[in-house]
């Protein structure tokens, strides 16, 4: 079992981990830039190591720094939290050659689910739905126009070591195709150094529903149901739900299956996410996040299930303490995202509380919130018996919370949970942009 | 100070990331304070209960002076390893308190990752003062020694 | 059903029920005093109306003051919230006289269970196991002799109209007998105008459990498990936990049945709780709380059910939403309370947060504490699937709450929770007395 | 340092972040120093979302003059009730602005649970203005009239 954890990474995540490894008996060490020094994770862990400092690439990027902290403060593990270097499987590496626990997948399958094209071959394989789209990359336009002809437009542009959208292009017939292909091509490159790009017919609206996954080194994995986030502006998700409200028990089975299949047949340990695209009920596969996401706490919440706390069992060579049996997805959760625009000291702070709240976040009044990093400064997750009461008690939540001295997105959040059309439960990913584009938010 | 003198001070102050300001000059004194900026360690820390005692957990940040002399200055540590005074267990250390040492000269070796990273002066200085403990971890910015330039 | 509500009440209790109006569309109207007008209620609620100084017998206890306040500010129901008026039948009748709904049972109910030797005859009436004692009030020491022989030693004298252990005494040997019935009636009749007393067989150490009910006026009544609340500091409940570790599934059922079935042929609508004393696997039925208590949020997260939901409900003349059939005691729960020990202005207040943790609270950094009113600042109540899951939870929700600039009895919950004895499960009403003494807080 | 001067480094000061000024001129010192303050209404009401529109809804204690001039005092309602400036709906005001009344004589009546209560000046004072509305509800402490001792 996992004694003492390096914790990678910052913020809420890293105030997440903290809490669940306080539970299980395991001392923490944070890893932290200059920038936060004064922050809620470094206050409350055991131990806090300066690895450098304010900028990432220096310091929660640096993978040297990163593992001499965990070795020389005496931890047996690392945790690398969300982004940074989460699904860095040459940082998995060195931690493993430093003898050390990595709180994630084996490097390989890291690898592997990190190449888009090779793990839509891998979901082929199984005989798992995907979005029809060109055998593997394409060279160059002649190959792209190929494919796109028989796919069919409008077709979408992605990149191999894609994600967060970048390298992504929507081409609706053959004229643009040659020179958007150059675009995005260049565009991956730069982001990821690699400008290997594939064509796949573009789902027009669809809706963006993933399935978590829990898996141990013994063979079990187990999924906790499906998150549904298909609220997202310029594909950042804002909103995410469980359970969805297009997913029928007959689709939920089906994608819950198909995600078990994928990650056991790649031996996967630990937490990860299935992310498919649902249109016209029919499930499509995406891609996988290898590694815990931001959203997992609505998943706990319906399900009573700590994603953390198994990740870390999972690591340890532990079994889980769940089968797919035990697993009942019992009433309904939302989170709300609470994103900063403006860095600066807060100046006050009142979380909302009371039945059927929790707040993950690392702010306080008096806190400096750099301009650094992510903008993700707090998760508000509500849970109601159903939709309706869950999204009443989401927005009293949200009439409850006072963040001053920094900039945040706390009124648009209510204007969206009060928007008719997402009440109605009935829009795809394009919801947020129509009504951006209507002035509505 | 004339007044307008002392408008200029404080909105200096105001931008800076001081939290004060005393100022004396022939019977004239000035002094600014911003409220404290909220620093609760203590709590957070006893929250945390009592943390488990592990050889090497840096004891830096915590202990490490936090200012030095005006004509002095710091060498900190530019990554995370183990500090060391000698390049070898048995030998001499590079340098003892109050060396003068000249630009180019090995100061100290800080391991990482199995990686023997030998630092030396980057202009002539004298040691005032060392300040990490031979074998014990530094952090990031550690100061590792006081120094005069010379 | 209730459009308007005037809270007379304050504090955690009052943001509390505005929690549950907003969510169910209800306006809120705060009465509040003079030294409460930054307070936390104030902002949130809908409306407020000053109804006097601080000192509460002139504004909290101001029954003109509270009833007009409520009439003239469109109000059509008035809410007690716990204690000041909670349990006065003369508030909740000039409440009705004023044609507003009373949120709580008929004033003869309140009455009757207001006084304790007449609750504890309808008890017995119905055949619910009582506390060997006097046949109701003890005249003089001649009759109170003669009871206690019939009872045997040790015996304890309560107050009729008692509460709050005041006017509670007890008697080891007859030779006492007739000087502690004079102190005792003296007590009740200074605390509550009325010396009436009568005589109990003193039970030794025994365990605090208490049966939650909710009832409608069409003739449903339902329990929602017990909370034990063994954990007392001279009378004063300091820690409540559900379910009780002491309670068998049997002794839970008789205990509820007990419980439902006394309330249900008093005709009580609203929340309650029947309070009993547990001994050698039996149970003595003690008092009647005709309210909402402090401890509510406890049953709340085992049975997933909103009490002050379901007290507003009934209030209206609706339905419960629940039969017993429906309610389903399932993992633990726990609440800590954090009472002030000096009042002032909060310096820092960091609430805990994250997977199974809820917090109850009305301070805020910058807020003034008012030295008038009574000492509960925040309850801490965390879930768990077992005591021990849920323990380890609270010892870490615990160490991350943080409030200065007043004193709070935070170190010394962390120091109960953590207590073998107290881990054991194993210990009575006598527990923490004894921990003092040894000076273990 | 004129007097002058300081109000105008007061206000400098009270507008300022900082918490506290000690300035030291030949023999003149001024030492400035704020309270921690922090008070959040607006936020909360925000919050709170549009507040229903009530007929009767105590516009008091926000509308209510914060202060009265120097020579005046305000005569506040002692209980909660509706204000009435007159004994009946048809008789005239007991008092108007700029009256001068005697002690004993009746200013308003406050009703509460259907009873009047008539309050009578409690000295001899002169009406200097009349601060709640007649018909409207009144609070505890709301300033029903302002008024100069005569």
């Amino acid at each position: 079992m996992i004694q003492s954890l390096l914790i990678a990474n910052r913020g809420e995540i890293a105030v997440r981990i903290i809490r669940t490894c306080r539970e299980m008996g395991i001392r923490t060490v944070v890893a932290y830039s200059q920038a936060d020094a004064d922050s809620l994770p470094v206050r409350m862990a055991d131990g806090h190591v300066c690895v450098g400092p304010a900028p990432a690439r220096e310091s929660y990027l640096n993978v040297r720094n990163l593992v001499t902290a965990a070795v020389l403060s005496g931890c047996d593990a690392v945790h690398p939290g969300v982004g940074f270097l989460a699904e860095n499987a040459g940082f998995a590496r060195d931690v493993k050659e430093a003898g050390l626990t990595f709180v994630g997948p084996e490097p390989q399958v890291i690898d592997l689910l990190g190449d888009k094209i090779r793990a839509k071959k891998s979901a082929q394989e199984l005989s798992i739905p995907v979005i029809p789209g060109s055998a593997g990359s394409v060279a160059d336009a002649r190959e792209a126009l190929k494919a796109a002809e028989s796919i069919g437009y409008p077709v979408i542009v992605k990149a191999a070591a894609g994600g967060g959208g970048k390298g992504m292009r929507i081409v609706h017939d053959a004229s643009e195709l040659a020179d958007v292909l150059l675009v995005a091509s260049h565009e991956a490159e730069k982001a990821f150094s690699d400008g290997t790009v594939y064509l796949e017919k573009y789902l027009e609206n669809p809706r963006h529903v993933e399935i978590q996954i829990v898996g141990d080194s013994r063979g079990n994995v187990v999924h906790l149901g499906e998150r549904d986030c298909t609220v997202q502006q310029n594909h950042q998700k804002l909103i995410e739900e469980s359970p969805s409200p297009v997913v029928t028990p007959e689709l939920r089975a089906r994608m819950g299956e198909d995600a078990v299949r994928l990650l056991r047949g790649l031996g996967y340990t630990g937490a990860g996410t299935v992310e498919f695209l649902v249109k016209d009920g029919a499930h499509y596969f995406m891609e996988v996040n290898a590694r815990v996401q931001v959203e997992h706490p609505v998943s706990e919440l319906v399900t009573g299930v700590d994603i953390i706390r198994q990740q870390i069992l999972a690591a340890s060579g532990e079994a889980l303490e769940i089968r797919q049996g035990d697993v009942k997805v019992g009433g309904y959760a939302v989170e709300c995202r609470i994103n900063a625009s403006s860095a600066g000291r807060v100046t006050q702070f009142m979380s909302p509380g009371g039945y059927g709240v929790r707040m993950d976040t690392f702010l306080y009044v008096g806190y400096n919130v750099p301009p650094w990093y992510d903008h993700l400064v707090a998760k508000l997750i509500v849970t109601g018996q159903n939709r309706a009461e869950g999204l009443r008690r989401m927005q009293r939540a949200l009439s409850e919370l006072v963040i001053e001295g920094i900039r945040t997105n706390i009124e648009s959040q209510k204007k969206i949970i009060a928007h008719p059309v997402f009440r109605s439960g009935n829009y795809g990913t394009g919801f947020l942009g129509e009504v951006m584009k209507e002035g509505g938010l | 100070m004339e007044l307008k003198e002392l408008y200029a001070l404080m909105e200096r102050f105001e931008k800076s990331g001081l939290s004060e300001i005393f100022y004396k000059k022939d019977g004239e004194e000035v002094c600014l304070k911003k409220a404290a900026p909220v620093t609760y360690a203590a709590p957070m820390v006893a929250a945390a209960g009592a943390p488990v005692a592990v050889p090497g957990m840096p004891a830096a940040s915590a202990d490490a002076p936090a200012r030095h002399a005006a004509d002095t200055e710091f060498i900190r540590a530019p990554l995370v390893g183990t500090f060391y005074r000698a390049p070898a267990p048995d030998a001499p250390p590079f340098v003892e308190k109050g060396d003068t040492v000249k630009k180019g000269k090995p100061l100290c070796i800080l391991e990482a990752m199995k990686l023997m990273n030998e630092f030396q002066a980057e202009f002539d200085l004298e040691v005032v003062a060392i300040l990490a403990d031979n074998g014990n971890m530094v952090e990031f910015g550690t100061p590792l020694f006081e120094v005069r330039r010379v």
